[in-house]
């Protein structure tokens, strides 16, 4: 295959396959974004883990559990689609140890009560999930595979955080006003997950004349708001937007963008909890070093014998 | 003697406190493989304790429900051995707990299956099929870090000396005649299951010396006020609050 | 805006949850000289967290004493800053918390003595020497750990920086007329001592980047949760009873 | 200064001093007294120190850390008289953390409620007071000067610990019942820390000849018995010992001893929490490592440039 074939598959919309010939500027795009990928869903364990012990129910925890069990899935599923770009899982993660790599930037916000929790897989889940619907047609198959059965769990986490808000809405004063505080302090980093608009976006361009990324970023944050506002009325809640109205000539809701300057300098470190989620990963990749070490060696010693 | 309510009780709090312990390994775990695998194990766990509590709370009768059970009790009202309890420690301090509690927690579930009381025959059908798992994970790390760097060696080592006081109190005698069988005649084929772990780690069995007792009637460790007190927090600061 | 009786909560939870944080330290500290200064630190503020809860709770007149206030609120009533709530980290963390606030108590706690208010002027004085040693004591340490090793200059260093965007907080237009003062005027000399003991450290003063806020209206940390489940686990579950 | 010249001052209860001369075994066993005295102030801290986060009223929470704090000043205090006698802090304490120097038996028992709390006080720190009552008259002069010190502050954590049990005596069925089971669980304990019957006892001989200790382990557990009991009466409490009774012969009460099978087990290290005591009091040593050697640099810096 040449260069040649491989703009013939992207403009036939067919799928790039790992043994195929690719650009090295194609290969390094999809290492950067899958890495960024692998990471957000690694990183994003934190501000849900933490409430694990204290759920107040104990379906609710199981639920939660299992929320960021699938995350970690997805992280190793994705190092793996990586890897078959020729990365390696143990390089990316220096990368993002070493703050090389991003993350997702709402991941650096605080989950500060249990209506976070809910919030956080309402919006961020709910904004993921449109995200990546439209990933799932990137032009690299493994990673547009991957994508599929990532979706699909996700869109189930989205699912139970407004389940979990629901439960909120009609619960206690107490309760529905953090509910409402939640969602305040969610709907900002939600709307920011789609990058910066595309006039002023780094590497959207190559990206959809690669067909990596299939639609713009804001086209993507208008579907999402878009899907919010009814929900947020089935809810009760208040979007914390007062510019939020339905436009009947665009057929969409207008709404303020995001902060990007926030977003900006969230992205470059400093936002409320990146220095604590980072040392929290590094901390926790070194304290199982002694454990991953004497994996290795106890393998090596098992494949010495089978030899022998 | 112990009755059938409280002997679910007590399976149910060993599952739920093991649960909450192994939880606290996400997004802390040694590689990725193992937070999928730790936090397989923490949801058998929980699964296993809400089967238990809801059916002890249904047996008492007075309208406990799995979450009453497991946020409204004190701690002295809690009826887990005190194995469970132990903090998490390093990893190989966690794989010794998990090895230790799911060989006993298998032979268990094997023989209750066979109860005759159809409702504590089915939990526990399903609850051995997750519990051999369990002892394949635990059996598989043990020979792992026994059998791996000097620095692993000494550390499964230390690890299996800490907790074994704690495993005597999983053979008292303390089971109801629904249960159909002696917890003290578990403890010989404990010892085989264990003990092969062990050995293929390259490691002995600890001396028996002092031995944990009391969490059966409510006495537990130091670590245990703080275990609850993070727990039951959410819950009850919003009394009546639904979840 | 912020009335007596609020502002007092908030001076009162800024000791109540330093002292309860620099009380972890209580037979772990680094050295034997460290464990008895630790726990001076932590008892002059408990102390003043008592003076000021306990006035707070007397202006309120709903009959709260000091032991209500501290154990019967919940999360989002506390007013302390965000900054006492991080947790202790390394020795040098603790350390730089501890410069930090201590530097602001003193300068607050000087104006404070004058206030027109006598009992508020009362609390403060006494205060206002307590914080002088922590001020001490904390810049001693900065000094020691900045210009130590390496490697202690490596950690005083990351904690300086670590901590720095919860320090603006403590400057934040939060004063009722009876204070007498405009916080925002004390981060001028706020800077100087916190500079001076920087510049013998061998460290630089952090760039002010996204600042830390919300404490003073109830919104504090992912820690201070867990941190008023442990501090109210007893008193809350033993409704009504004496101590 | 010679041996009969110690000898004269022994036989005339006089003090020996620092400068004295004095025989090896007298010194060595004087340190050996002195180090564990100083290892059981700094291990004892850790029993208490597990409450005082939670301690259910703001007075309570600051009589204990300044009982944990007087503990550390008590371990100062006597670490420095042992280098009076030619130790080094460093030595002894390395020494505790190889298991090669004991300390007290009944901090390797757990506190496993908040009335744990006050009986610790009331009964260690009452027998313990007991026991250094007596040691005050030691024949060294150091130590019986900081004894004294200890002492009073030892009989006012005593008295705090009957203070708090008291408020719990007068509280509800829940306090009362934690009363008493916290008193059945420390009464052995503090009984066995008289140590074994003199006639079993390794040390005492020697030590009593050189004056160091003053008065036999059964004198002093007995004179500790008589005391308990009045006390016991007045907290309602039930002391655990069915063959306690006052004997008008003896002019004492009769009880049964403590179990020494027991005392001798948990001595060796199988109590318990011999485990985690030693395991947390290593862990803080180490992780402190980087802040003592900083603060040695540091000063020889310092002296340096003060030389220079």
């Amino acid at each position: 295959m040449s260069i040649s074939a491989f703009d013939a598959l992207i403009a036939a919309d067919q799928k790039i396959e790992n043994k195929d010939w690719m650009p090295d500027g194609y290969r390094e795009s999809l290492i950067r974004q899958i890495a960024q990928h692998a990471h957000s869903e690694i990183m994003g364990m934190q501000p849900e883990a933490a409430w694990i012990s204290r759920a107040p129910s104990l379906a609710r925890k199981a639920v939660l559990i299992a929320k960021v069990q699938d995350e970690a899935g997805h992280g190793l599923y994705l190092y793996a689609v990586a890897e078959t770009l020729g990365a390696r899982r143990e390089d990316l993660l220096d990368a993002l140890h070493e703050g090389r790599q991003k993350y997702l930037s709402f991941i650096n916000y605080p989950t500060l009560t249990w209506a976070d929790v809910g919030a956080l897989a309402w919006l961020t889940d709910g904004a993921a999930v449109v995200n990546q619907v439209s990933l799932c047609r990137t032009s690299y198959g493994p990673y547009g595979r991957a994508l599929v059965r990532i979706c699909r769990e996700e869109s189930f986490h989205h699912r139970q955080g407004f389940d979990l808000l629901h439960t909120l809405s009609r619960g206690t004063p107490a309760q529905r006003r953090s509910l409402q505080e939640a969602v305040d302090r969610w709907w900002q980093p939600a709307l920011a997950m789609f990058g910066p608009p595309d006039s002023r976006s780094t590497h959207s361009a190559s990206s959809m004349a690669w067909r990596i990324k299939r639609a713009g970023n804001d086209e993507l944050r208008q579907r999402f708001v878009d899907l919010c506002v009814p929900q947020a009325e089935a809810l009760g809640v208040r979007l914390p937007d007062p510019a939020l109205r339905w436009n009947p000539e665009r057929g969409h809701h207008d709404f303020t963008p995001p902060d990007y300057d926030e977003l900006m300098r969230v992205v470059a470190g400093h936002g409320p909890r990146n220095r604590q989620r980072l040392a929290h990963r590094r901390r926790a990749h070194e304290e199982g070093a002694w454990v991953r070490e004497a994996a290795a060696v106890h393998a090596a010693k098992q494949a010495a014998k089978q030899a022998a | 003697m112990t009755g059938l309510p409280e002997y679910l009780l007590g399976l149910g709090d060993d599952a739920l406190v093991a649960a909450q312990r192994t939880a606290e390994w996400c997004a802390k775990a040694p590689q990725l493989e193992e937070e999928v695998a730790l936090a397989n194990l923490a949801l058998d766990q929980l699964g296993q304790a809400r089967a238990f509590l809801t059916y002890a709370g249904e047996l008492e009768g007075e309208g406990r429900d799995e979450d009453a059970l497991a946020f409204l009790r004190d701690e002295h009202e809690f009826r887990n051995v005190q194995l469970v309890e132990l903090p998490n420690g390093d990893f190989a301090v966690t794989v010794a707990k998990t090895l230790f509690l799911a060989a006993y927690q298998n032979l268990l579930y094997t023989r209750l299956a066979r109860a005759a009381e159809p409702r504590l025959a089915g939990i526990a059908a399903k609850a051995a099929k997750e519990s051999a798992f369990h002892v394949s994970y635990a059996s598989l790390w043990t020979v792992r870090l026994g059998d791996g760097t000097p620095l692993s060696h000494r550390r499964m080592r230390d690890a299996v000396e800490e907790v074994w006081p704690y495993t005597h109190e999983l053979f008292e005698p303390w089971a109801p005649p629904e249960a159909g069988l002696d917890p003290a005649a578990l403890r010989g084929p404990w010892l085989e299951v264990v003990g092969r772990a062990l050995g293929e780690a390259t490691l002995t069995r600890p001396q028996d010396g002092w031995a944990a007792t009391g969490g059966r009637s409510g006495r537990h460790t130091e670590w245990f006020g703080l275990l609850l007190a993070d727990m039951q927090s959410v819950h009850r600061a919003h009394v009546g609050a639904r979840w």
